[in-house]
């Protein structure tokens, strides 16, 4: 199972939970299974098809382009985070 | 920028007849690195520009071991500092030449132009109060000299009246045991404005001071002479306390503002660590100069 | 000056390749030493007109009417535009691939509409036959404002009754919407482990509070653009930007233009360091083309950058930290308020994963709060965000060094990340590093050389940013003498044609010189982000590996058919086809170049990429200074700057990253500064009182490339651009400390500012 | 409104006569009527040096000359430095130096180091830095720039 960290901004809708193991295979899995135990994550995470752009996932420290489509492994870490780019 | 028209006279007269006739709406054009932009950002405004430029008298460096030495008022910094004359005989005025804006703004910008643009921060201005200087102004009644801590009379103002010129500087040659200096601070170390500078001279008189004059920049609304400053080092040994104690009296003479630049206390506290520094320099010199 | 009794650049590389890693000449060198570049401004067309913006007098002031018509009447005037003449935006957002933003922001950022938020926002605009007369007829526009209290600090913002720069801006607490109305856009947090617990734990607590002044980018080249708007409606734009297809994208949303109607063509572009990535004069211009039928050019002037473009954010931190005597860190705490400007945006998130980033803390919480004042909408300047925090964090370091009385190097090394290190915003870190960037500083010979004399001091720091990925794309064309053409979208600032042409040719064995790149426009090459985050070098150098790949493959199946082998027996090795399946057939690239026509026609090879594995990059400083006690000024005797540049793909170049980022965070740790009166005027607008660096302030800048490959990149690129900017600051605090016995938590540490400080240590009063 | 006023000059080496109002710098004239666009404008008030131009033999900001001023005089801007095709070696070290990152302040160092090198053919560092502070470079910390002064001088005697 997939170990998901949810940010302290959404803890209230996992009562208090900041660590959830959840099954699937990508996150767009991960997300629905979340929204089963815990409504209103979706909403939270998700806007139409695809993660809000004022987020990202990071899967096993790397955060990826491909947001919900992203493959998830059985041991991997699942952590959403705030999605900036820089500026040189 | 505003339209204006653009005047080269050839002659003193010719300069003068065209700031007679245009009076408030000409401005006179040296080496243009201030008018040319206050014009630009409007803070001044003129509908003729008169280049003084092209009148020999404007344009030429006398020196005369009697007399002194004169510049012409459009003659611009980098031929002052290399100019044999002066780095033998005013090396004071070499520092300040050499340190007003940089190499681009030297190749241009003239010390009679730093002294009728009469900004408070002026370096040129105290370097030249320092060193007795005046200036020869031509105008419609004929020529006048003023001394050049009477010439600014406040923050952009001057003494001339509408049709008159300042054609040159004098200073008069420089007594034996005498020495000049001017340092200015400043937060960069080139390209920026005196957030206070001392202008001084001594004259040495084996172990005394037999005269001194301290001038400052950027602690008053004009370029600031303390007469009493030199008054208190007249007759005084030279020491370290005698020094000090002139050094106070310009701290105390500062009437600074607080701005970007620096606050009210600072620039105070400048004004005494610059001006010891200037006259440490300035008697060194004097003790070279025989 | 700097002692050269040894190398004064150094690369630690830990991989050589044929072409990556050498210095060759920049492909647009010539142009750019004879003249010939074209920048934005240099761009004419037939029939241009020019254009100039009027500005508002007032920090703060609603607009009660705007009269024009005198201007209108001015006989050299083609043009005026207003907010009037843009849609209002309503509560539309656009994702301009750095999150969403809500358009209005933007449009009413670009022409004020209903109030003025800074001294210095754009209120209309003229477009006339010269500049001479636009500048005219911005006098004769007639502005009514009723004036309103400006609130012109993140403190003073966030009070109970400040005054309010919009009527609809609600505060997002802890990521859920409420219906304050408060110039607090945001106040998010992260945590990690048990706060309270860490503190407990702790032997020693150290806490301070600190103020970052507003700073500029300072490029030499005013913001400019031409635009055109032509009569079958589509738009073209020329214009120095750091993100030609965020300008398309922008102007196309302001003008509620398709995509496809607006082409904008990047030319050279003189700086940018994230100030050229927002939009602000181009739909201005594309409608003054629009009204007057004339292609309309504005370029900005100096007080308009400086006025009306974005700054960096000010910002109010406050951090604690708590360690145990044996010099393990156990808890950390920041507060951070940064200053968006007139709308939301402060680089406070970027700041919040960059502040505790570069340490091993078992328990932390970081609050960040995202607070628009009355100055200029702040844009992105060089790991945004971060160098403010680290200015924090590095003194507390150093401070608690000094208190245990362990080197401030190994105090760090001792709590250093490394890979597996988890973030306070969550993640953990891939292969970074931190380690080796302090190792590196700790065996340099600046380290170790004596520091003799009175008011001299040596300080330290180090900082860290996360670079970016996001798309890139790129087109490469086999030419029949054996050379490529490269196109791609990446604006180049500081050599990254080269840059991402040497990936290419490493890829394909060929020399730099049989390389063509070229930057080309949005109608000419894939979407391509911003030329920021450090990222050209490495997702547009990705996307150059990736097509030179399908150049390739192509190009071994081409050699299979001219050998009648298959195509799996053909392998590929610096520049040489082979197939080794009995006889042996080898070809090289040059060879088979000519024989495409033949057989199958020309080969193009192109890739799109986004990628993942950005490598994040610490840089560090060794600085020694001498302080004049009498005047407070700082004098810096020696500098080295220290960048893990997981691979320097053009040494060169990246020495010249480090060196002008070092350069900037010198500027802002010493002098530069938005000196604001009390009525949110800038009072130092110009380039003599914006105290930027001149060549006289700096010392040479010793560097030291560290090389920790970036396992995301197939050369190791992790991208330099920016983390050097963040330990200057930082590092002269530290050593103005060690000079002078004082601790400066304010910057910039300007003459004054040290000389008070010296005055309040021996206790000196007015 | 008041008149053009007609200007004959020596620029780059050759003659050339424009028209221009009195009011425009000798910057505006060099880019907007004879269309030299490589001297640069980057604050227009002589504190940046982008449009650094040798005027008479010495370097000059040109925003603060005005064009008019021009009459009878020699100028020579950053496209006069190459002989022909031949880059000049100040051009030549600055590329191998890589003493540009934008380019932007490019062309006015190379007048003001040129000009420099012309008058001391071994100048110190401190001198070089004293020399081009009036040339503000916001993208290289001046390393590289000071460096390739330095190599240039070193070619320059070679060639002597």
């Amino acid at each position: 199972m997939a170990t998901v960290f949810i940010p302290g901004s959404m803890r209230d809708l996992t009562g208090g939970q900041a660590e959830i193991e959840v099954h699937g295979s990508t996150v767009r899995d991960i997300v629905d299974e979340l929204d089963v135990a815990h409504p209103g994550v979706k909403d939270w995470l998700v806007d139409g098809n695809r993660l809000k752009p004022s987020l990202s996932v990071a899967v096993d420290g790397v955060v990826s382009p491909l947001g919900l489509l992203q493959d998830v492994e059985g041991n991997s870490e699942v952590h959403f985070v705030a999605a900036i780019a820089g500026g040189c | 920028m505003q339209w204006f028209e653009y005047a080269r006279p050839e002659s003193v007269d010719e300069a003068v007849r065209l700031l007679s006739e245009h009076g408030e709406k000409a401005r006179v054009l040296a080496g243009g690195t201030d008018v040319l932009v206050q014009l630009r950002g409007g803070f001044r405004s003129a509908d003729w520009v008169v280049d003084i430029k092209e009148i020999p008298e404007l344009n030429g460096i006398a020196w005369d071991d009697s007399s002194g030495l004169t510049i012409g008022a459009a003659v611009p910094c980098y031929r002052v500092y290399e100019n044999e004359d002066v780095k033998k005989h005013y090396p004071g005025l070499v520092d300040v030449a050499s340190l007003i804006g940089g190499t681009q703004i030297q190749g241009r910008a003239s010390l009679g132009g730093n002294l009728c643009n009469a900004a408070p921060s002026a370096d040129a201005v105290p370097a030249m109060i320092a060193l007795e200087a005046s200036g020869r102004v031509v105008g419609p009644d004929g020529a006048r000299t003023i001394a050049v801590e009477d010439f600014c009379t406040a923050p952009g103002k001057n003494v001339l009246k509408p049709g008159e010129l300042l054609a040159s500087l004098h200073f008069p040659a420089p007594k034996p045991h005498s020495g000049a200096h001017y340092i200015r601070f400043i937060p960069r170390n080139e390209m920026d404005i005196a957030v206070a500078g001392a202008g001084v001279s001594v004259v040495l008189d084996n172990g005394n001071f037999a005269s001194a004059r301290v001038a400052l920049a950027s602690v008053a609304p004009t370029p600031l002479f303390v007469k009493e400053a030199g008054e208190a080092l007249a007759g005084q040994p030279v020491n370290d306390e005698s020094i000090q104690r002139a050094a106070e009296i310009a701290e105390q003479a500062a009437k600074p503002i607080d701005d970007m630049r620096g606050t009210k206390r600072y620039r105070k506290h400048l004004c005494e660590v610059l001006t010891r520094r200037a006259l440490h320099i300035a008697v060194e010199r004097a003790k070279g100069n025989n | 000056m700097s002692d050269q009794s040894y190398e004064p650049s150094m690369v630690l590389a830990t991989k050589t390749f044929d072409v990556v890693g050498t210095r060759p000449v920049r492909h647009d060198g010539a142009d750019k030493v004879t003249g010939r570049a074209i920048y934005g401004a240099d761009v004419t067309l037939p029939g241009l007109i020019h254009g100039a913006v009027l500005r508002s007098p007032h920090a703060h002031a609603r607009i009660k009417s705007i009269d024009t018509s005198k201007a209108e009447a001015h006989p050299q005037v083609r043009a005026v535009v207003t907010s009037a003449d843009i849609a209002d935006a309503g509560d539309k957002t656009v994702d301009l691939g750095e999150g969403l933003t809500r358009l209005a922001f933007i449009r009413n950022n670009v022409l004020a509409r209903a109030k003025v938020l800074y001294r210095g926002h754009a209120v209309a605009a003229v477009a006339a036959a010269s500049v001479h007369d636009a500048l005219e007829a911005l006098n004769l526009i007639e502005v009514e404002y009723e004036p309103l209290p400006p609130v012109l600090t993140a403190p003073e913002a966030m009070k109970e009754g400040a005054s309010l720069l919009h009527d609809d801006l609600t505060t997002t607490e802890l990521g859920k919407p409420t219906d304050k109305l408060s110039n607090v856009a945001s106040h998010f947090r992260h945590e990690k482990g048990d706060i309270e617990k860490g503190f407990a734990d702790a032997d020693l607590i150290l806490e301070k509070e600190f103020d970052t002044s507003t700073v500029h980018q300072g490029y030499i080249e005013p913001h400019n653009t031409t635009a055109l708007w032509n009569n079958d409606g589509r738009i073209q734009i020329w214009t120095s930007t750091q993100g030609p297809f965020t300008i398309r994208d922008t102007t196309a949303a302001i003008l509620e233009k398709p995509v496809s109607q607006v082409r904008v063509t990047p030319t050279e572009i003189g700086g940018g360091f994230g100030g050229k990535i927002p939009v602000y004069i181009d739909p201005v211009a594309a409608l003054l083309s629009k009204k007057s039928g004339h292609p309309v050019k504005i370029v900005m002037s100096r007080a308009d950058v400086l006025e009306g473009t974005g700054p960096t954010p000010g910002s109010h931190i406050k951090v604690k930290m708590g360690v145990k005597n044996d010099g393990t860190m156990v808890a950390a705490q920041a507060s951070l308020a940064y200053e968006a400007g007139a709308f939301p945006g402060a680089m406070v998130i970027p700041a919040s994963m960059c502040v505790f980033a570069a340490y091993d803390i078992p328990n932390v919480t970081i609050d960040g709060y995202d607070v628009v004042v009355n100055k200029p909408s702040t844009a992105a300047y060089r790991a945004p965000g971060a160098t403010n925090a680290a200015f924090a964090t590095e003194n507390i370091v150093s401070a608690m060094a000094e208190k245990l009385g362990v080197d401030p190097l190994d105090l760090r090394l001792n709590n250093a990340s490394k890979k597996g290190t988890r973030r306070a915003d969550g993640p953990k870190f891939p292969r970074i590093g931190c380690v080796e960037v302090l190792e590196a500083m700790k065996s340099h010979p600046h380290y170790s050389a004596p520091l003799e004399g009175p008011n001299r001091g040596r300080g330290v720091a180090i900082g860290f940013w996360f670079n970016a990925g996001l798309p890139s794309a790129c087109n490469i064309a086999v030419n029949a003498d054996g050379s490529i053409t490269l196109v791609e979208g990446s604006p180049d600032i500081g050599g990254t044609r080269t840059s991402i042409a040497m990936q290419a040719a490493e890829v394909l064995g060929l020399p730099i010189e049989n390389v063509s790149p070229s930057v080309v426009d949005t109608d000419s090459v894939g979407y391509t982000a911003v030329t920021g985050g450090s990222r050209v070098t490495f997702a547009t150098g990705l996307a150059a590996i990736r097509a030179a790949r399908d150049v390739r493959d192509q190009m071994i199946k081409r050699a299979a058919r001219i050998w009648g082998v298959d195509a799996d027996t053909v392998e590929f090795e610096k520049g040489v086809f082979i197939s080794r399946n009995g006889t042996e057939n080898r070809m090289t690239f040059a060879e088979l170049a000519p024989q495409l026509a033949a057989t199958g026609g020309p080969i193009v090879g192109r890739a799109g990429v986004n990628p993942p594995g950005v490598g994040g990059s610490f840089a560090g400083n060794i600085v020694d200074v001498e302080i004049d006690p009498e005047t407070g000024k700082v004098t810096i005797l020696r500098f080295t700057a220290f960048q893990d540049a997981g691979k320097a793909i053009h040494p060169s170049y990246v020495e010249g990253q480090m060196q002008g980022g070092s350069a900037q965070g010198i500027g802002w740790a010493l002098n530069e500064e938005y000196f604001m009166n009390p009525d949110g005027k800038m009072m130092n607008s110009s380039l003599l009182d914006y105290r930027m660096p001149t060549s006289l302030d700096l010392p040479m800048i010793d560097t030291c490339i560290i090389e920790v490959a970036n396992p995301g990149h197939p050369f190791g690129a992790r991208g330099v651009g920016e983390a050097n900017i963040i330990p200057p600051p930082a590092a002269l605090a530290h050593a103005i400390h060690n000079a002078v016995d004082i601790d400066m938590r304010r910057l910039p540490m300007n003459p004054v500012a040290v000389m008070e400080a010296i005055w309040q240590k021996n206790g000196v009063t007015d | 409104m008041p008149r053009k006023v007609q200007v004959q000059t020596k620029l780059n080496g050759e003659q050339v006569e424009f028209l221009c109002e009195p009011r425009q710098s000798l910057l505006e004239v060099l880019r907007d009527e004879l269309g030299l666009t490589g001297t640069k404008e980057g604050c227009n008030d002589g504190n940046c040096g982008a449009c650094t131009v040798m005027f008479d033999g010495r370097i000059v900001t040109s925003c603060l000359v005005l064009a008019v001023e021009a009459e009878g005089k020699e100028i020579t801007t950053v496209e006069g430095i190459a002989a022909g095709n031949e880059l000049h070696p100040i051009q030549q070290c600055f590329l191998e130096g890589a003493a540009l990152q934008c380019g932007v302040c490019t062309p006015g160092i190379l007048v003001a180091a040129k000009a420099l090198l012309d008058q001391d053919s071994n100048p110190s560092e401190e001198k070089i830095r004293f020399w081009l502070a009036n040339n503000l470079c916001r993208c290289t910390g001046y390393d590289k720039i000071v460096r390739s002064v330095q190599a240039a001088a070193e070619k320059m005697q070679e060639a002597r």
